[in-house]
């Protein structure tokens, strides 16, 4: 598998995610978010996590017009696999490939803490080495992930089983207190309608080694590798 | 002839803190009356902060050296090599004043500055760590000071990417009127790929980096005077907006730039800006500096040569370039859309030569300027000693696991975890150990190796015993970094101290610094960079003496450590170290019993390092990965730390005849460790102990859901851990 | 030619911050408040002396970057 | 009763986002902005009827919470 990690101006989980991909078995290339294209033959796009442009205006608007957008809106589009994480999530919203918008978090402070996840579906790309209905143990680090979005889009969402991630306690169970954000429906991260969009808050690039934290991130990169034949 | 339009009046050179005597000196320096731009640059450079006048000669007692040291005391930021071709360079550096009148911008731009100060000599940050200090919980601004010093620390670390890793908080009424904010950096470099200050060959270009120069920071005295301000219709703020996202920009565009071969000098504007950078590198290179301000990107219009000369607009660099190479750098940093220019040149004048709009604004002698800087001597007196407190005249009033209970949720005490979730302390993905245990860990690169770190000093030791206090601080620095398996090697400090006019405070100064040097000789514990901050008081009430040391060590094989979490049932607690139930200047003693007084413990050094270096090799053989060392509270709160961070119990059963069980579990005897271990070692490790003198006991054994103190006084874990993590979150929200 | 934008968020649409900020006005003790929203406000600075020019820029900023009109509208005032 | 707090930068105090969005309006080919600068604004809903009540309410809530006083300038408008 070949992944493309853009980079913007105050993007600085790229080096994270990219040793995650690494590990997984990915071969991965950065590529600078004035460019017009994507390296040839690019199977993954990530938006990697961050201050794009300092996270100024709101987190994701600048970037979300960056050059390098136009081309990973073509690759959606052809249903070529793209995942936002944390900052990324947020471009992606604030360049229409998701619907919503992260807001401040509910305490309007940053965050960052060990978070459970449950694990909504395992059929797709993104998912399959996990089980449905895991519980699975990463970090969040963010001060705008309170996923909001009208009624409508929720109700789609919801509908259409679009929603990856929600948080969670340890046993799986949506709690109130899982939720610290303060996201509608403990929203952690959603699909786009095809389900090769996927973005989402939380790092699991950051819960890959059992020396720093665990290995429960490891599950969503294996899942991508494994979803594309080795290469040669 | 260079022109005089300000008269230079005895209520200028005073607004700029220069005393008449100084000023003469200056006049005499220069052989005539100084422009307005020449006192103000002069100003900078003679202040306290740059020029370290009443600390100098004390600050030579520090011991800068040993076989690991690159780079000690006197560039942006300490070096020590660590291995493989790397070195840590790291610094730590305070912002108290800015962060009481603005604490959230004042914080922000203190962590940037410090970072800065890092990846100026070409390392890339790696780890952050904060020491602060707030007046106490009930005074009405300590809330709102909090709130925004720990929300600026993280707003500013966060975007630029640095995990912050440790850090301290406390509380005390000496700092009510005076915070305390010390920012530690931690970074990285190949120990052949470090920059320094020193600009060398004649005729080359200095560039300007970075952000755009803003009537930031401009004293507030000299812009309060009528020349200045009748361009503005506001009285203009003077503090400085820390932007990370620029911070951020400008660390990739210098590290790439540096990898291009094209600099030959750097030096970050920090304080004084301009001005102290400038001189600084033509100073150490023996070389002149000339500056053309017109030249300079500024942010507002009108900006007068003194007003660039002295602003502190934050995220600005200075560099010297291989000449030829300027436009491969210009375009570097505008890919990265950061301002460059060329605004001057190296000369073989050593003088330092500022024009505007063509004329010239300044002309000194540019090694003066900081060789001959006042230095003073200034009179001190020793603090008054005393009386050391036998444990057996001290009367409990209440019992051991009440008063364990109210030291966990007590404001130092308790869990500081609603400042460090508001840091980023995971971000890089190689931070072993976070916030909340001994020292932090963070591996290097891909490992194997790790580095360990930690800030450290007990304000109310030093204030009793200055040499004992500073000993201690050093002492506990060394203590943790060897707690979590890491071999102690270096530290930075931050002296945080009152007026050094007043002979008492100073006598302090010199009686920490006194201890902190022997305490560093005796650990082989080099000072390799550090920072000054005096004049912490207000209303002639003085900070309690505060010198914030910053540590660092490695751990060759990083998965190879220690935590302060109890792993399983069943292991036996031993007791590294001696304890006669030091009360005096214990946490006991004043939360509980209410008292301030009494000698604080003293440090016995060669035992210190003894029992160390044996915790340690206990850790690196494999045998031991629980250890804790016993600080504020003694045993008894070090014993609850370890049950709540592994949501283990334990019984403790052991405990010596002849001294009151509160003096025993709560004493501050210095150079102990806590460990659990698998009974079968625990034989082991009491027989080594013996065997090389170092003092050991079992005190009890891991398990249950409850800590039970002798006497069969229990508390449950989560009893404990409601305690410990309520105090902080619930002061916050306006309910303790 | 100086214009202000201001962005507010739609109808509808829940506001975490305004309402942390009704919260903690309450917790000091601020009376009578009875709802918060909050918004941004955009003071620009152009470089052309022309109405029309100047209003095309304006709304080109607002669609393209300064609002998320999905969420949020805007205004526009030129002095 | 309904009231608009506006609050913006003083002058001479660095505005990064201002600064940032500059930037970005510039590379999305909006042309004729020569300087931004970005500023909050409060929607508060009062429940007094009464002006002098509901300045005194703004007045403490600008001070307290709304604006930094020290780096920010606010302006109250009752609707
Ligand atoms: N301001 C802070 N930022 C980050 N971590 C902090 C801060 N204050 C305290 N901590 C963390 O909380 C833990 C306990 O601190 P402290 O009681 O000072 O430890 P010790 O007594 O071992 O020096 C440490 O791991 C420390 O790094
Ligand atoms: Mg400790």
């Amino acid at each position: 598998m070949k992944s493309a990690v853009i980079v913007f101006p105050g993007s600085n989980r790229e080096g994270d995610v990219v040793r995650a991909l690494k590990m997984a078995g990915s071969q991965v290339e950065k590529v600078w978010h004035a460019e017009t294209e994507l390296p040839k033959g690019t199977d993954l796009v990530v938006l990697p996590g961050g201050f794009s442009y300092g996270d100024y205006l709101r987190c994701g608007a600048i970037a979300g017009r960056a050059a390098a957008m136009d081309a990973v809106r073509a690759h959606a589009a052809r249903g070529g696999l793209v995942l936002g994480i944390c900052n990324g999530f947020q471009i992606l919203c604030e360049s229409g490939l998701l619907p919503g918008i992260l807001m401040r978090n509910a305490n309007l402070k940053f965050i960052c803490h060990r978070q459970f996840l449950r694990v909504e579906r395992n059929d797709t790309a993104f998912t399959r080495n996990y089980a449905k209905g895991q519980a699975i143990d990463v970090c969040v680090a963010h001060g705008e992930g309170n996923y909001t979005a009208d009624e409508e889009t929720l109700k789609r969402l919801e509908g259409e089983g679009l929603v990856a991630f929600r948080y969670a306690d340890a046993q799986g169970h949506i709690t109130q207190d899982a939720n610290r954000n303060g996201s509608m429906n403990s929203i952690a991260g959603i699909y786009s309608e095809k389900l090769n969009v996927l973005g989402m808050m939380p790092h699991p690039e950051n819960l890959v080694e059992s020396l720093v934290g665990g290995t429960d991130g490891r599950g969503l990169f294996e899942s991508l590798v494994s979803s594309f034949p080795k290469a040669a | 002839m260079i022109r005089n339009d300000v008269a230079i009046t005895p209520e200028l050179v005073k607004e700029h803190g220069l005393k008449p005597d100084e000023y003469e000196r200056f006049v005499n320096l220069i052989g005539r009356e100084p422009t307005i731009t020449e006192l103000g640059i002069v100003s900078a450079m003679w202040n306290e902060h740059c020029s370290y006048k009443s600390s100098r000669i004390h600050l030579r007692g520090l011991p800068t050296k040993a076989p690991w040291v690159i780079q000690g005391p006197g560039e942006n930021a300490g070096v020590i090599d660590i291995g493989d071709g790397l070195a840590c360079i790291f610094k730590m550096e305070s912002h108290n004043h800015p962060s009481f009148i603005e604490p959230y911008q004042g914080a922000a731009t203190g962590v940037g500055g410090i970072l800065r100060d890092v990846f100026t000599m070409g390392a890339r940050p790696i780890a952050a760590l904060n020491f602060l200090r707030f007046g106490e919980p009930s005074h009405p601004k300590t809330r709102h000071l909090v709130s925004g010093v720990v929300a600026g620390i993280g707003g500013y670390g966060n975007s630029f990417g640095v995990p912050t890793v440790g850090g301290s908080v406390g509380f005390d009424k000496r700092y009510n009127g005076n915070i305390l904010v010390n920012a530690m950096a931690v970074g990285l470099a190949r120990t052949d790929e470090i920059f320094y200050a020193k600009a060398t060959g004649v005729g080359n270009p200095i560039v300007y980096l970075g952000s755009k120069t803003g009537r930031d920071g401009i004293h507030g005295a000299t812009m309060a005077s009528a020349e200045f301000d009748e361009s503005s219709e506001e009285k203009r703020p003077t503090v400085q907006v820390g932007d990370p996202f620029a911070e951020k920009l400008l660390l990739e565009a210098c590290l790439e730039l540096m990898k291009s071969g094209a600099v030959i000098a750097i030096q970050d504007m920090g304080a004084a800006g301009l001005t102290s950078s400038a001189v600084e590198m033509g100073a150490k290179g023996n070389l002149g500096i000339e500056l053309d301000l017109d030249k300079v990107p500024c942010r507002e219009e009108g900006m007068t040569a003194y007003e660039m000369m002295l602003s502190e607009s934050q995220e600005r660099m200075l560099m010297v370039l291989k000449p030829g190479m300027e436009r491969q750098a210009e375009a570097i940093f505008h890919k990265w859309g950061l301002d460059f220019a060329v605004i001057g040149k190296t000369t073989d004048t050593l003088r330092f030569v500022i024009k505007h709009q063509g004329e010239v604004k300044a002309d000194l002698p540019i090694k003066e300027l900081g060789d001959e800087a006042p230095v003073y001597d200034r009179p001190w007196v020793e603090s008054p000693k005393q009386p050391v407190i036998d444990p057996a005249s001290v009367k409990a009033p209440m019992s051991e696991a009440e008063a364990l209970l109210k030291l966990v949720g007590s404001p130092d005490q308790c869990s500081k975890r609603w400042v460090w979730e508001q840091y980023d302390h995971l971000i890089l993905g190689n931070t072993v150990q976070v916030p909340g245990g001994d020292a932090a860990i963070v591996r290097i690169e891909d490992g194997p190796k790790g580095l360990a770190l930690t800030t450290d000093v007990t304000p109310r030791y030093c204030e009793a015993d200055p040499f004992e206090g500073g000993k201690q601080a050093v002492a506990e620095a060394w203590r943790n970094i060897t707690a979590v398996g890491g071999l102690p090697l270096a530290i930075t400090d931050n002296l945080n101290f009152a007026s050094p006019e007043r002979p008492e405070s100073m006598g302090q100064f010199v009686g920490c610094l006194k201890g902190i040097g022997e305490a560093c000789r005796a650990l082989d514990f080099p000072v390799v960079s550090g920072n000054v901050s005096l004049y912490n008081e207000t209303n002639g009430q003085g900070i309690l003496p505060t010198p914030a040391i910053g540590g660092v060590g490695l751990l060759d094989d990083v998965t190879v450590n220690a935590s302060i979490a109890f792993k399983a049932e069943g292991e036996a607690i031993i007791l590294i170290g001696a304890t006669q139930g030091w009360l005096g200047q214990s946490i006991y003693l004043r939360d509980v019993c209410g008292r301030e007084d009494g000698a604080p413990p003293p440090v016995d050094l060669a035992q210190e390092k003894r029992n160390g270096d044996f915790v340690r090799q206990l850790i690196r053989s494999g045998q031991v990965k629980t250890v804790h060392d016993c600080s504020d509270g003694g045993i008894a709160l070090a014993l609850a730390e370890m049950a709540m961070a592994g949501n283990v119990g334990a019984e403790i059963t052991a405990y010596p005849d002849g001294l009151p069980l509160h003096a025993f579990l709560f004493g501050e005897d210095q150079g102990r460790y806590l460990i659990a271990v698998d009974e079968d070692v625990a034989a082991d490790i009491l027989y080594e102990a013996g065997a090389v003198g170092i003092p050991a006991v079992t005190l009890g054994i891991t398990g249950g859901d409850s800590l039970i103190l002798p006497g069969r006084q229990a508390i449950s874990v989560r009893q404990l851990k409601a305690a410990h993590e309520a105090w902080l979150p619930d002061y916050m929200a306006g309910k303790a | 030619m100086k214009a202000r934008v201001t962005v507010t968020l739609k109808n509808g649409v829940l506001d975490p911050q305004g309402k942390a900020i009704e919260g903690a006005l309450k917790s000091l003790g601020v009376e009578g408040i009875a709802g918060v929203r909050q918004g941004k406000v955009f003071d620009i600075e152009l470089e052309t002396a022309d109405r029309a020019q100047a209003e095309a820029s304006l709304k080109a900023a607002c669609e393209k970057l300064l609002a998320n009109t999905v969420i949020e509208n805007y205004r526009v005032e030129i002095a």
